[in-house]
């Protein structure tokens, strides 16, 4: 019968509008493998997950500040920012707070379990544009996930940048993160500083705001205008009052960076439940400068 | 042995809604044999005073979760009686499709999870599946069949949603009740291999002499509408229902109590049985009767061989009712509704006897008294007194007194009350 | 463009030469309680099941291309492995008879972001490649738009385009397979009269739009109105029901469930549209939602469709065909809340 | 049967289940048998340890109880409260569980002495004003409607099971029944609290073509008072609205309000 239209296969036919063999295609994913966790603290996990074939793991790249979409069937899938350094390629790790139905069912798989994978997504932190420059990498609670990633890239070329300065806050010392790589990271060319809000009897470090750290590195500070980036992870409030101080210290906002959060579906500009006034945290985010993030309707 | 025993049941398991038995026997002597109604009344009829006439039926259904098709379908025809309004023959015939279908899950529902287990010396369904996956698969097919069918015509199987005064508020697809048609056709040997089951059960042996209340049929075997009748001669016409069921209240029980020409009466599967057989269709006759199962019967166990019959002949009238639906094509479905002032009466048999709904309107259209007479309050009465003959007749003959426990339990369960219902 | 003619009579022929394929069209789907003829997109049978004189439907062609719930994939389970199923749901080609230029241009815009080059959607494509798509002129309802939005005709995204002129339809030909199908019925070449006709049918029916929307520097106008009192206005009235997004031909945002089955063994995901009217739109885990109110939800789908949209695309998401204003119980049309919005109640 | 249950590797526990009714029409806990197809998967995935109506074993040690009906008599407060006493998660089942269901509807006399005598004359009989679970005990979930829905009852057993959260949408009935192509009711002329009430029945009863009463109880954002609106412009009256309004009783909330203004139910005189 002549007339009966021609059927259109696009998974199979030579019309390859998809690309299977790409795992990043919509609904693909890479089958990547948990091979390690550690807790972190009672809410927070760190999952070390490998690609599964060697070839892909190599080929899977990103950039400080990107997020994958993790999946598990029948549970859910989501996104996280990558925590590890980008030199790991597809061997990533991710800080995970149980916070919901995915997350918290992910508490409890056991290693070796499958999870399908894919991104790396969106926007990052650029930290090439920031070379030669002094960098302010500034975290609060769950903020320091998406900042480990930059952070670590800046410790692996510590030569390329000028002064570096860690600012990390959390509650309470018992929230802190990745505690066991601090003394790491208190290098004599970092100035590493950890604040809690509330001390325990425990704690010998700093208590108090982010903001008084910053207060008294904004005086150190000789020409914050034209030498500095600064990065900034943590809840909207948190990284209102920052990004406000160090406007005022004379820090141009186009030169401060932070991560968005919205709710998310599929990563890749589709779902459309990410949009911020009318821009896409998947694809346009999810970091912005702080310049953008001012001219976005809704975003604080 | 003379026997002496006591037993209590508090909150029978398997049946529909909470009633007790205590029985009470020393040296052979029935000291009290009861049956208890203790279920929470929830005054329906009260609910509905002031209520719009549209009320009813949507309201009415809620009284029974089991036979919700059968409470709209009576509400629906008091309204309708009240009213003057005449059903369609085709809304006639879907409303009777529907009700068989609603009947059909019900007795399914009874024999194999609630009746069959005491047969079987289980305490659930559950073993049986075990050990006999078939049988129980029959079972289910079965009643997913009745079920979906009642989805398609009724909108929902339960609660039903396209039934209204007047007619429905949409249609089946015919290729819906096509596939129906098939698979009923298919059933006809899970309901013969049913049927073979039940023969392997041994029926109690008890009988009490007892008067049967059903709706009377004319042309066909009845279940919406018509005459009243009684095995003890009484036949009376829809609109004096009263006449027939003589409600009254009595301690012990939350539900009201019936009866007629004897101290009390039963309706339900075997009293249509009794009154109705001639209009049975020809192979539910022939199963009936292989099964040992004549009219007049006054073992109340049979109660559970009639259902296995009725769902034998509702296969085959469904078959015959569809067959009519797919040969003529679809009219409105649905007629206008004019309220005047007036009482309607609505008689229907759902599985577990005759039903009323009775409602008084004023002129526009709002309820002012409602009357639902359920078939389980016409039958507390006559179970009660069946405890007492059986509790008479065990204690002289002496068995053991589980014996005497498990006994009056399925007896109370071959009536598969519905108490819920009956206090409404 | 190849443009053709043929009479009226052969249109049932063209139907039936397509009617091999699986058909969809405008059918009639009953009266309101007005009397008045409601119709909306269902398969076709006949050709009599066709209402080619359909005024608006109450639903789009959307579903064709993006059900309202599709199922991404499936998974079986084997303890910590697993293995997925991806099927685009889509086997066999679809013929659309009838579609007015409003619906056809809400493909056009779905296709650029759905079928855009940032991670194309298979599902919708491969359903989008399989529709072979009559047009069919259409004359303006009280409530439509279209010409506001630029979008009261289509210049591509269907395979051939019917213009009534009375005894014959003009047809616009933009694929081969439509031409042809247009040569087993003998169409012909138009002549000039046919031209001056077909231009006439336009002209009128450019004159018989009621309803305007100023599209002036709307996305300026959004954004210095973002505070406006009109968005609580408006919030007050709006259901959160999600009816308008239905019944949209361009809202795709959605949301994705996953399932287990009861015997744990099997898995499955869901995609269903979603509505950024809906309470839980932006909310994230935690309960943190970043649009609590009715208003900033309403003023949010505004703001996708007449700002973002248009910065991302340069044009509107919306296509004025009026549907979501109609089927809004609160009586919230587009017109009316840009028009407050401007500040011109 | 008893092998042990696990998801993705992760070992999970089959709760002990039981099934208990109030005063109610027991059709929830008739949708749970009317699970044919998947009845069976269903007993793997729990273990039934009470269940009235189906089985004559008892027992006391359950982790969650399912609860169908409504309170409406002294006693059956001590047996709820017994029943939270031995539950882990106690879950309301249905719109009597829920709201009152259509038992309280004989609340709106506020005369229980009438309501009695209307159905009982002299007789003696005992009886409270009905309340939903709640109102005597914590109620950990809620399973709305009037009937159930089979599905989500098992979707929300899985859940449990597997330690996924639970939630009803919190998005209006109308929001389902478009996605299912309805013609909306107002247009036939029907009325319809479509617009107000919870979804998750995935429009039920408008897909039948008969107008919602809401027995799901209302949605997160319930916006009564354009409903009001709307069903005047509709042309029908708020008596049509209240019949629907005040049905389950998940609207209880808002009809006193939009009651306070009107005159109460009639009564008859005995
Ligand atoms: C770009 C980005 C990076 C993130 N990075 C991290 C990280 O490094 N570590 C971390 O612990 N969390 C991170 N989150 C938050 C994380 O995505 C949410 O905690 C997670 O989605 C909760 O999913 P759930 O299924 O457990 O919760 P549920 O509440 O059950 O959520 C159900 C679904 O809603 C969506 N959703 C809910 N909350 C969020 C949210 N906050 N953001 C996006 N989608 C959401 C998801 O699709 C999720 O599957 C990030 C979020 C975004 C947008
Ligand atoms: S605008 Fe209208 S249709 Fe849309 S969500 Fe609000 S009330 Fe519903
Ligand atoms: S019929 Fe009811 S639920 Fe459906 S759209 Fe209309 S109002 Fe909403
Ligand atoms: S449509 Fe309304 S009344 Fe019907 S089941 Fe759903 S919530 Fe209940």
């Amino acid at each position: 019968m002549k007339n009966k239209l021609d059927f259109i296969d696009i998974m199979h036919g030579s019309d390859g509008h998809h690309r299977k063999e790409d795992p990043n295609s919509f609904e693909y994913s890479y089958q990547a493998e948990i091979t390690n966790v550690y807790s972190l603290t009672k809410t927070e996990k760190l999952y070390q997950i490998q690609i599964a074939d060697p070839k892909l793991r190599t080929k899977f790249t990103f950039k400080p500040g990107q997020f994958v979409m993790l999946e598990l069937p029948g549970i859910g899938e989501a996104p996280f920012s990558i925590s590890s350094s980008p030199v790991r390629h597809g061997d990533i790790e991710l800080c995970i707070r149980g916070a919901g139905n995915f997350t918290n069912f992910l508490s409890r798989v056991q290693r070796g379990t499958k999870v399908g994978l894919s991104g790396p997504f969106g926007t990052h932190f650029p930290v090439e544009k920031m070379h030669g420059q002094d960098l302010l990498l500034i975290a609060g609670g769950l903020g320091i996930a998406p900042l480990r990633s930059p952070l670590l890239s800046v410790l692996e070329n510590r030569s390329r940048y000028g002064r570096v300065d860690i600012m990390y806050g959390a509650k309470n010392p018992d929230e802190l993160l990745f505690t066991y790589q601090h003394e790491e990271w208190r290098r004599f060319d970092i100035n590493l500083d950890i604040t809690v809000d509330q001390a325990d009897k425990q704690w010998q470090g700093r208590t108090g705001l982010i903001t008084e750290i910053l207060k008294e590195r904004i005086q150190e500070s000789t020409d914050l205008a034209n030498n500095t980036f600064a990065i900034v992870c943590g809840p909207p409030i948190m990284f209102r009052f920052v990004c406000d101080m160090l406007t005022q210290a004379g820090l141009p906002m186009q030169k401060m960076f932070v991560s968005l959060e919205r709710r998310m579906h599929c990563g890749r500009g589709k779902c459309c439940r990410c949009n911020i006034g009318s821009t896409y945290t998947c694809i346009d985010g999810p970091v912005f400068d702080y310049w953008s993030v001012m001219n976005l309707k809704e975003a604080i | 042995m003379k026997l002496s025993c006591d037993v209590n049941v508090k909150h029978l398991t398997r049946v529909e809604g909470h009633g007790n038995i205590q029985i009470k026997i020393q040296d052979g002597r029935v000291k009290q044999a009861n049956w208890e109604v203790v279920e929470t009344p929830r005054f329906f009829e009260a609910m509905l005073v002031g209520k719009h006439w549209e009320n009813a039926p949507y309201i009415c259904g809620r009284i029974c979760g089991i036979c919700s098709i059968g409470h709209t379908l009576a509400s629906i025809r008091a309204v309708e009686n009240a009213f003057n309004i005449i059903p369609s023959t085709q809304t006639a015939k879907l409303r009777l499709l529907l009700k068989h279908m609603e009947t059909l899950q019900s007795h399914i529902l009874h024999l194999y999870f609630l009746a069959a287990p005491d047969f079987l010396g289980t305490g659930s369904v559950l073993p049986l599946a075990k050990s006999n996956p078939e049988e129980v698969q029959r079972a289910l097919r079965l009643k997913l069949l009745a079920n979906d069918a009642c989805d398609i015509i009724g909108g929902r199987r339960l609660h039903p949603t396209r039934t209204v005064v007047g007619g429905f508020t949409m249609l089946p697809e015919k290729k819906q009740l096509d596939q129906i048609r098939r698979r009923l056709n298919a059933c006809v040997p899970d309901l013969l291999a049913a049927a073979e089951l039940f023969k392997t059960f041994t029926i109690p042996d008890f009988s009490r002499e007892t008067e049967f209340v059903s709706l009377k049929a004319d042309e066909n075997y009845p279940f919406i509408g018509g005459s009243l009748i009684s095995t003890d001669g009484v036949i009376k016409k829809e609109a004096d229902y009263r006449q027939m069921t003589n409600e009254y209240c009595k301690k012990g029980f939350t539900s009201k109590l019936s009866k007629l020409s004897r101290k009390s009466f039963a309706v339900g599967a075997l009293a249509r049985l009794n009154n109705n057989f001639a209009f049975l269709h020809p192979t539910a006759q022939n199963i009936s009767t292989e099964l040992g199962l004549t009219p007049v019967n006054h073992n109340p166990y049979m109660c559970n061989v009639a259902q296995l019959v009725e769902c034998v002949h509702i296969v085959f009238d469904s078959l015959s009712l569809i067959e009519d639906l797919l040969n003529s094509p679809w009219q409105e479905e649905r007629q206008p509704v004019k309220a005047i002032k007036g009482k309607g009466v609505g008689a229907v048999e759902v599985p577990r006897g005759i039903l009323y709904h009775y409602y008084e309107f004023d002129g526009k259209g709002k309820i002012v008294a409602a009357d639902c007479v359920i078939p389980t309050s016409q039958n507390h009465a006559n179970i009660h007194h069946d405890i007492q003959a059986l509790a008479k007749q065990y204690a002289e003959s002496g068995t053991k007194d589980q014996n005497i426990e498990l006994l009056a339990e399925m007896l109370v369960r071959a009536y598969d009350p519905c108490i819920s219902c009956s206090v409404h | 463009m190849i443009f053709k003619v043929f009479p009226k009579k052969k249109l049932s022929l063209l139907y039936e030469l397509l009617a091999v394929n699986t058909m969809v069209g405008p059918t009639l789907k009953g009266k309101d309680r007005n009397g008045k003829s409601l119709y909306d997109f269902d398969v076709l049978y006949t050709f009599d099941d066709l209402a080619l004189d359909y005024t608006a439907t109450i639903h789009s062609a959307k579903r064709f291309v993006l059900p309202y719930h599709e199922k991404l994939s499936s998974f079986d389970i084997n303890k910590t492995d697993w293995k997925k199923h991806v099927d685009i749901n889509v086997y066999k080609p679809l013929v659309f008879f009838g579609m007015h230029p409003c619906d056809i241009n809400a493909l056009n815009k779905l296709d650029m972001v759905l079928a855009g080059n940032v991670y194309p959607n298979p599902y919708y494509i491969g359903k989008r490649k399989n529709i072979f798509i009559v047009g069919l002129d259409c004359s303006p309802e009280p409530q439509c738009f279209c010409h506001s939005m630029g979008t009261d005709s289509a210049l591509h995204g269907f395979d051939m385009f019917l213009t009534d002129l009375g005894d014959k339809y003009f047809v616009e030909v933009l694929s081969a397979t439509a031409f042809d199908f247009l040569s087993q019925i003998k169409s012909k070449e138009p002549s000039k009269k046919d031209h001056q006709h077909y231009k006439q049918v336009n002209a009128l029916k450019n004159k018989n739009f009621a309803t305007n929307v100023e599209t002036n520097d709307l996305t300026k106008i959004l954004d210095l109105e973002f505070d406006a009192k009109a968005w609580d206005q408006w919030g007050d009235k709006c259901l959160s029901c999600g009816t308008c997004s239905n019944v949209c031909p361009t809202c795709y945002c959605y949301g994705v469930e996953e399932n287990i089955d009861l015997d744990l063994k099997n898995a499955n995901k869901i995609r269903s549209l979603h509505s950024c009217n809906l309470l839980d739109f932006a909310k994230v885990s935690g309960g943190h939602n970043f649009r609590p109110e009715k208003s900033t939800r309403l003023k949010y789908r505004y703001y996708h469709k007449h700002r973002g949209f248009v910065e991302a695309f340069e044009e509107s998401l919306c296509v004025g065909c009026g549907r979501c204003g109609q089927a809004c119980l609160a009586d919230i049309t587009p017109p009316e809340v840009i028009a407050s919005v401007r500040g011109k109640e | 049967m008893d092998q042990q249950l696990s998801y993705l590797g992760v070992p999970l526990t089959r709760p002990k289940v039981a099934f208990f009714d109030f005063t109610s029409c027991e059709g929830c806990q008739l949708q749970i048998l009317n699970n044919e197809a998947t009845l069976l998967d269903f007993l793997n995935l729990v273990e039934i340890v009470n269940f009235r109506e189906g089985m004559s074993e008892k027992s006391d040690n359950y982790d969650i109880a399912f609860i169908e009906g409504s309170i409406s008599r002294p006693d059956e407060i001590k047996r709820l409260e017994a029943i939270r006493h031995n539950a882990k998660i106690v879950v309301a089942l249905g719109s009597c569980a829920c709201f009152g269901g259509v038992n309280q509807l004989k609340n709106r006399f506020n005369d229980l002495n009438w309501v009695k005598k209307e159905v009982y004359g002299d007789f003696p009989i005992e009886t409270i004003e009905v309340h939903p679970l709640e109102k005597y005990v914590q109620v950990d979930l809620k399973i709305y409607g009037c009937p159930i829905k089979k599905e989500e009852v098992e979707k929300i057993v899985t859940n449990l099971v597997v330690g996924k959260s639970i939630t009803s949408p919190e998005y209006p009935v109308c929001m389902e029944c478009k996605a299912n192509e309805n013609i909306c009711l107002f247009e036939l002329g029907e009325p319809c609290l479509g617009p107000v009430t919870r979804a998750g029945c995935d429009a039920w009863c408008t897909n039948n073509r008969r107008g919602c009463w809401g027995c799901r109880g209302p949605a997160d954002v319930a916006n009564v008072r354009q409903l009001e609106e709307i069903m005047h412009k509709y042309g029908f009256s708020n008596e049509t609205m209240l019949d629907r309004l005040e049905c389950f009783g998940g609207f209880a909330s808002l009809t006193k309000e939009i009651k306070k203004t009107k005159k109460p139910a009639a009564k008859r005189k005995k």
